[in-house]
């Protein structure tokens, strides 16, 4: 097979982790870290002669009547659940599988660079770990490689799980935190409850369709066919139904809920902004960029049975579009860095998830229309640019965070003239994010927003406001951190940009960043694996960006320079402010469902009905048996006059009873 | 002697014959009695591992038998009674489990004080138990090596444990002895109607099936009997409450042992007698235990989350484990059964695995109050990342053997396609939240953090014997998460008898 | 006026009575010991009674009784070196006092 | 027709037999209380030999009145200071005794009224039993013969000096 080389993609981060992990203690921290780069290197680089075969080679059977095929270059079982019912572990290019390749070991070879200088020293003192984060960073890409690459639905499930736990890990980084040890625990607790729909989700598509393959699931015989095969799937849709929607609804909303944990959505989105406390790069690789399209991914995934299947991604498009102006209205007012950059994500990968669930503008849609599709082509050119700029402001914030520790804006201010690359890498990204052309998110953004407008006006005016939002917030930040006012030195040390090691990754990012737009995502990523005719609207594009200046001319002039206008306007509706600010109380109200709900409702009550009421009554049983063994016992007094009495009134009974007897008979 | 020739019966020997060399080795001197136990333990790993090689060349020759390398040799000719032996695929995976914790428990103890010659003994003389309780397939035999798995638990956590562990040996001992009394009534009972009118009754597990003469309304008080019998041992609600108390008190290597492989003879119990026996009463009375079991798995899982002792969090999360085989083995179909034999076997190995880091960190500590510690992986790297992984293995992470158990009970439970059996798959699936919920818990109370205790700082890693009892458990862990089918391949034949008696009165999902 | 059965037997009736009376309400283990005799004497002069006057000619109940009185014999040798022993340990025959043995 | 002496001694003999009993009971002298059990042995002795019983009569007062009343004394004054009073005896205590004896002795009563059909048998003729047929009845092992128990009871006896030695003996 010509793609037989892949499995070292996966195998290299995966030896990495192992060697690391077990090996690492023993060898010194430069070593690691250079070990660590070089296994990310050859992964990154044999990554990209997959994807560019894949998407540029012939005759190696991807591309069969102008249709890209999905591979699968490796599928043994794993594990037997049925005869049928197997899962298997294996390899799978199509086209988001190679995208994703190039994204993943883009940005995670880019974070091992910038995490030489990152993470040599904490707050300057030399860090702990630092093997440790290495190997973790080997595991999380290993698992994101293996989750992008799955051959079947279960396999996704699995290595949902293990990103799950090196996410886990990495946020967890910081141990001796409170708050990192709070956030870990968090996250993972949040996305373990998805992933338990997620579960219920593949039981069900499972049973009812008797397999959890792709090929099975999604792809049929050839793409074109995927339409028919999930329909066929759903069996006779008449019979399997509960609460008034069939089996195969269940099951997509409940898959979707699983993305949804991983993606944040809203309201499973509360863990992403606490999961910062982990080291920033860790933030740009898996929060920002790769772990948090992991719900895109899957939902892209089964993208054909979702479109046959209208009620879920109805849901999945209320549930995006709230997100993404929920998360963008929070980040208008957040304080620290790394959280707005958070929301920031929650609102961009919710413009994926609209993007997605668009996508089915007419219901059935049986039949195939030009423009069909948009949304998913969009999504996963959103999907890609995105991870690319939003992985350059994290960095890009690392850097900062690195020069003036402190994740505070109110610390920052007026950085401009010390870190002028840094800078420079940070408003590339900005206005890649906002739209502007010719950077890179304004040419997906633009597909997103064009395909919103096919699915309705609503929708198209909605995405485009968030669209401007979401200018106006980055930018706000971007000011309040580089101009503002003059920075005050707090520490001995100047600011000043970051060694090479932190400064190249940013560099080369906020290249891509400019130029990723100019990829030809509608060649590459469409949900058949065809070739989608696209053009660019003008209308729509003109409108966004249009909206996107307004966004950045407002924040210009909030936040340009100091001024009382953003205080005024706090203060001009507070309660709106601090709510915004509270993040709209949510953290309190899971807070106040696992403690006082589940803690103190539910569990306690549960142990202590064990302890009392069970145990006690295993406990009564056994005393109840020794106060009666007590009792007897005072028969056996010793006493033998008191044993005459007892004898002589037996006597007596015995004669009363033959009386009786006699007197009867 | 015929019975001699058979390699199962040298589970039993071994085991004796260390305990002989153990009473003739002097009190004191302590690296013969290491030496000793540590050969019968590697003996037993040894053998265990030949049977795994036995077996699977036996069906890879085609020797479809359902059990291999029988023998019976008549034991007490009025009765019937047989020393009868064989294994299928489940026995053969349990004895390797109870192989491999023996020789963890072995160094887990390596320090045993006071008495280490006798603990060893007791320890040997429950090891005898077990593996003999295994290897029958004579409910006399049976019966027999399960008692003698279960007395030697009462000496060891009244003389070796600590903190409240007259109370907790006599509770737990009570209560399993009183559900060895259902078990005996019961057993008897299936003698009686083991045969048809005019043939000699029989106690042998495969003629009882081959005659299958037991009567319906009989069956309707022998499986409640039995499956309660065993269901005490496989701590199911609500008969569990030995098991938190008998856990805190037990000495390591005794809870390892118990937790690890007393409690699966519960569940191994359930199928091979209660349901492989008795197909009539357990399709009509499953609901009922299916009930009880559902209600073990999120109850003991709420409880585990406000536990602040670490061997209460664990025996209640055993609760949780536990209840999901006998909940697995209710739901009668073969994929279930198969999930229900994995996650023995990862219970088993985990939970040991536990209870060794526990009885580790206890040994440096002296509190298994998770209040009063933390920071621990900063003090001590590898019972930390140990424990971490332990955790991980209990939540269900891919890869380690919690994941492909669970999974394949979910699998298999919900292949049935009646509403009940439905609705309590997924709220026993919902406890895989739960679990991450306490085990998180307790990882970051006890392991990050800040350091609670300034005294905690000098307190040292592991020692190479404890390095082995762990590195031994984790990678057998890690060898069911990784490859999975290797085992699943073994035990998943074995219930196919057992499904096919059920299919008559149970609509059976193949 | 006519000795009659029950005239021999009245006698014997007390003689119980007062036996258990004295069983049951002293202290003294060797006061004990006395109304058992009384005790026993009175059933021995049942066994001579009823042989004596329903069965004449046949001497059952004479040698129960004679045995009985060596056995009542050998009996109180025993239980008075018992009390003895007793006395030398705890230098008491209080049967109040003798209860180590109790429970 | 009973001889008037015959019924003058079985009035005379009941009446000790009654008294002395209650005697023996009642006082706080242990050894006065042993010493009205000797009498009561006598009247009993007594009673047998007008039944005609005289080799039995001997063995009472033989045995009895000479074994094991002189073994109570022994035991009376190895334990006891002359003289000394035992235990008052407790007032409920006493009650409890009275009526458990009259319960006995109740029960015997009603038992002898109800059953007693034979209740108003005398005496008939003489059954002087003569010592030799009694020697050999006690030693024969026809029917009526008593040699098993006879040596039954020697056995006994031998075990009963064996322990009394054992127990009595000082350690």
């Amino acid at each position: 097979m010509p793609f037989n080389y892949t499995i070292a993609v996966i195998a290299i981060p995966l030896f990495m982790f192992l060697f690391l992990g077990l090996a690492g203690v023993k060898m010194s921290r430069k070593l690691t870290g250079v070990l660590g780069v070089l296994g990310m290197l050859v992964t990154t680089v044999l990554a990209y002669g997959v994807a560019l075969t894949y998407f540029f080679g012939t005759g190696q059977g991807q591309v069969v009547d102008g249709v890209r095929q999905a591979i699968t270059v490796w599928n043994p079982d794993w594990l037997s659940f049925t005869k049928t019912l197997v899962v298997r572990m294996g390899i799978m290019l199509d086209p988001i599988a190679a995208m994703m390749l190039v994204v993943i070991t883009t940005v995670s070879f880019m974070v091992h660079l910038y995490s030489l200088g990152y993470m040599s020293d904490h707050h300057g003192n030399a860090e702990k770990g630092f093997q440790r984060y290495y190997a973790f960073l080997a595991l999380f890409t290993f698992s994101m490689l293996g989750l992008v690459v799955a051959t079947n639905l279960f396999q996704i499930f699995i290595f949902f799980e293990m990103v799950g736990v090196s996410s886990y890990l990495l946020i967890g980084f910081y141990y001796t935190s409170p708050a990192a040890n709070h956030a870990s625990k968090k996250a993972f607790i949040v996305t373990r409850l998805a992933d338990f729909f997620f579960l219920v989700g593949i039981m069900i598509l499972s049973y009812y369709s008797g397999s959890f393959d792709f090929d099975t699931l999604v792809f049929g015989s050839n793409h074109a066919n995927s339409l028919e095969v999930a329909q066929s799937i759903i069996g006779n849709p008449g019979v399997a139904t509960f609460m008034g929607c069939s089996a195969m609804t269940w099951a997509l909303t409940f898959i979707f809920i699983g993305g949804a944990g991983k993606s944040a959505m809203y309201p499973l989105h509360i863990w992403l902004p606490d999961a910062m406390e982990g080291p920033t790069p860790v933030s740009a690789l898996i929060h920002a960029a790769t772990m948090v399209v992991a719900g895109v991914f899957l939902v892209a995934r089964l993208f054909p049975l979702y479109v046959v299947c209208q009620a879920a991604m109805d849901v999945i498009l209320v549930v995006g579009a709230f997100t993404a102006f929920y998360a963008a209205a929070i980040a208008c007012v957040q304080s620290d860095i790394k959280r707005a950059l958070a929301f920031s994500t929650i609102s961009q990968i919710a413009f994926m998830m609209t993007s997605l669930a668009v996508s089915s503008a007419d219901g059935a849609l049986i039949e195939i229309h030009e423009g069909y599709g948009l949304g998913y082509m969009a999504s996963m050119f959103h999907l890609f640019t995105h991870a690319m700029f939003k992985a350059l402001l994290f960095l890009c914030a690392g850097a900062i965070i690195h020069a003036v520790h402190s994740n505070e804006n109110s610390d920052m201010h007026g950085l401009h003239k010390y870190m002028p690359i840094t800078s420079i890498a940070f408003l590339i990204g900005c206005l890649a994010i906002a739209g502007i052309p010719p950077f890179a998110g304004f040419w997906s953004k633009d597909e997103i927003l064009v395909a919103c407008y096919n699915k309705g006006l609503g929708w198209g005016i909605w995405m485009t406001m968030v669209a401007g939002l979401t200018a106006f917030y980055m930018f706000r930040i971007y000011f309040l951190i580089f101009f503002w006012n003059k920075h005050e030195v707090h520490t001995e040390h100047e600011p000043k940009d970051q060694p090479w090691t932190m400064t190249l990754p940013l560099i080369i990012l906020a290249v891509i960043s400019i130029v990723a737009g100019f990829v030809p995502a509608h060649n590459m990523v469409t949900w058949d694996g065809g070739h989608l005719h696209t053009q660019l609207d003008w209308t729509v594009a003109g409108t966004s960006v249009l909206v996107a200046l307004v966004g950045i001319g407002l924040a210009f002039k909030m936040y340009y320079k100091e001024n009382p206008l953003p205080e005024r306007m706090a203060s001009s509706c507070r309660g709106l402010w601090t709510a915004a600010y509270k993040r709209f109380y949510m953290d309190e109200l899971y807070q106040f469902i696992t403690h006082k709900v589940i803690f103190q409702g539910i569990c306690k009550p549960i142990a202590w009905f064990d302890r009392a009421i069970i145990d006690g009554f295993m406990n009564m049983l056994a005393v109840g048996t020794q106060h009666a063994a007590y009792g007897v016992r005072r028969l056996q007094s010793g006493s033998i006059q008191g044993y005459v009495v007892v004898y002589f009134l037996g006597a007596l009974l015995l004669a009363v009873i033959t009386l009786i007897c006699v007197l009867v008979f | 002697m015929e019975i001699f020739s058979n390699i199962l019966i040298y589970f039993v020997i071994v085991p004796l014959v260390t305990l002989l060399g153990l009473a003739v080795c002097n009190n004191r001197g302590m690296a013969a009695i290491r030496t000793v136990a540590t050969v019968g333990a590697t003996v037993l790993v040894a053998l265990a591992a030949y049977l795994v090689y036995i077996f699977l060349h036996e069906r890879g020759m085609g020797n479809q038998a359902e059990m291999i390398l029988q023998t019976s040799v008549m034991w007490y000719a009025p009765f019937n009674i047989k020393l009868a032996l064989g294994v299928d695929g489940v026995s053969v995976v349990m004895i390797l489990l109870s192989a491999f914790i023996v020789f963890a428990g072995v160094f887990a103890s390596w320090k045993m004080n006071p008495l280490p010659k006798q603990f060893f003994m007791w320890f040997f003389l429950l090891s005898t138990g077990v593996f003999g309780f295994f290897i029958s397939i004579d409910l006399f035999t049976m019966f027999m090596f399960y008692e003698v798995a279960l007395i030697p638990m009462y000496l060891l956590i009244g003389v070796w444990g600590s903190g409240n562990k007259n109370y907790s040996a006599m509770k737990l001992t009570l209560m399993l002895m009183g559900g060895s009394a259902f078990l005996m009534l019961g057993i008897i009972g299936i003698y009686f109607h083991s045969t048809p009118e005019g043939i000699p009754h029989t106690m042998n597990i495969l003629d009882i099936v081959r005659y299958d003469a037991i009567p319906h309304n009989w069956q309707m008080w022998l499986f409640p009997l039995t499956f309660v019998g065993f269901g005490v041992l496989g701590a199911m609600f609500p008969f569990h409450t030995w098991s938190p108390d008998g856990h805190a008190s037990a000495p390591t290597a005794v809870s390892m042992l118990h937790a690890g492989v007393l409690m699966k003879l519960g569940g191994y119990g359930c199928f091979r007698v209660a349901i492989y026996l008795m197909p009539f009463a357990a399709a009509q009375l499953g609901w009922i235990f299916l009930t009880l079991t559902g209600i073990s798995i999120v109850y003991g899982a709420f409880s585990a989350c406000v536990q602040t002792d670490l061997k209460y969090i664990n025996a209640y999360s055993s609760v949780s484990h536990c209840g999901m085989v006998l909940f697995a083995i209710l739901m009668f179909n073969q994929t279930a059964m198969t999930g229900a034999v994995l996650q023995m076997l990862s219970h088993g190995l985990m939970t040991a695995l536990f209870f060794a880091l526990i009885g580790m960190i206890y040994g440096r500590t002296h509190t298994r109050d998770i209040r009063e510690m933390g920071g621990m992986m900063h003090i001590m790297p590898y019972l930390g990342v140990g424990y971490v992984l332990a955790g991980l293995a209990s939540l269900g992470l891919p890869g380690l053997s919690g994941f492909v158990a669970e999974m394949t009970i979910f699998i298999g439970s919900y292949e049935n396609a009646d509403v009940f059996r439905r609705t309590l798959t997924i709220i026993g699936a919902s406890s895989i939240v739960i679990t991450a919920v306490y085990i998180l818990r307790v990882v970051a109370k006890l392991l990050f953090g800040a350091v609670q205790n300034e005294h905690h700082r000098e307190l040292t890693d592991a020692s190479w014997d404890e390095r082995l009892s762990t590195a031994t458990l984790i990678l057998a862990v890690a060898a069911i998460g990784c490859f999975p089918n290797f085992f699943v391949n073994i035990i998943s034949d074995s219930f196919v008898p057992v499904v096919n008696a059920l299919k008559a009165f149970f609509p059976v999902v193949m | 006026m006519n000795l009659t059965l029950l005239m021999y037997l009245i006698p014997s009736i007390i003689m119980f009575g007062c036996g258990v009376y004295g069983f049951l309400t002293r202290k003294n283990m060797i006061a004990i010991m006395i109304s058992l005799e009384l005790m026993l004497n009175s059933v021995d002069i049942n066994f001579v009674v009823f042989n004596r006057f329903l069965f004449p000619g046949q001497f059952e109940g004479m040698f129960f009784t004679l045995f009985a009185i060596a056995i009542a014999a050998a009996e109180t040798a025993l239980a008075l070196a018992i009390i003895i022993n007793v006395f030398r340990a705890i230098k008491n025959v209080d049967i109040n006092q003798i209860n180590k043995l109790k429970f | 027709m009973e001889s008037v002496g015959n019924i003058i001694m079985y009035f005379i003999i009941a009446i000790a037999i009654i008294a002395f009993s209650v005697l023996t009971v009642t006082t706080r002298k242990i050894l006065r209380s042993a010493t009205y059990l000797l009498f009561v042995l006598f009247a009993t002795a007594a009673l047998y030999f007008q039944m005609d019983y005289h080799f039995l009569g001997a063995v009472q007062i033989a045995v009895y009145a000479g074994g094991i009343v002189v073994l109570f004394v022994f035991a009376i004054l190895l334990t006891h200071k002359p003289g000394a009073d035992t235990q008052a005896i407790t007032s409920h205590r006493k009650w409890l005794g009275v009526a458990v004896a009259m319960i006995g002795a109740l029960v015997c009563g009603y038992a002898l009224f109800s059953y007693g059909g034979f209740c108003g048998k005398q005496l008939i003729g003489d059954d002087g039993l003569s010592i030799d047929r009694l020697g050999q009845m006690l030693l024969s092992t026809d029917k009526f013969g008593y040699l098993l128990p006879f040596e039954a009871v020697s056995v006994l006896l031998l075990a009963c000096i064996i322990g009394g030695v054992v127990i009595a003996r000082r350690r």
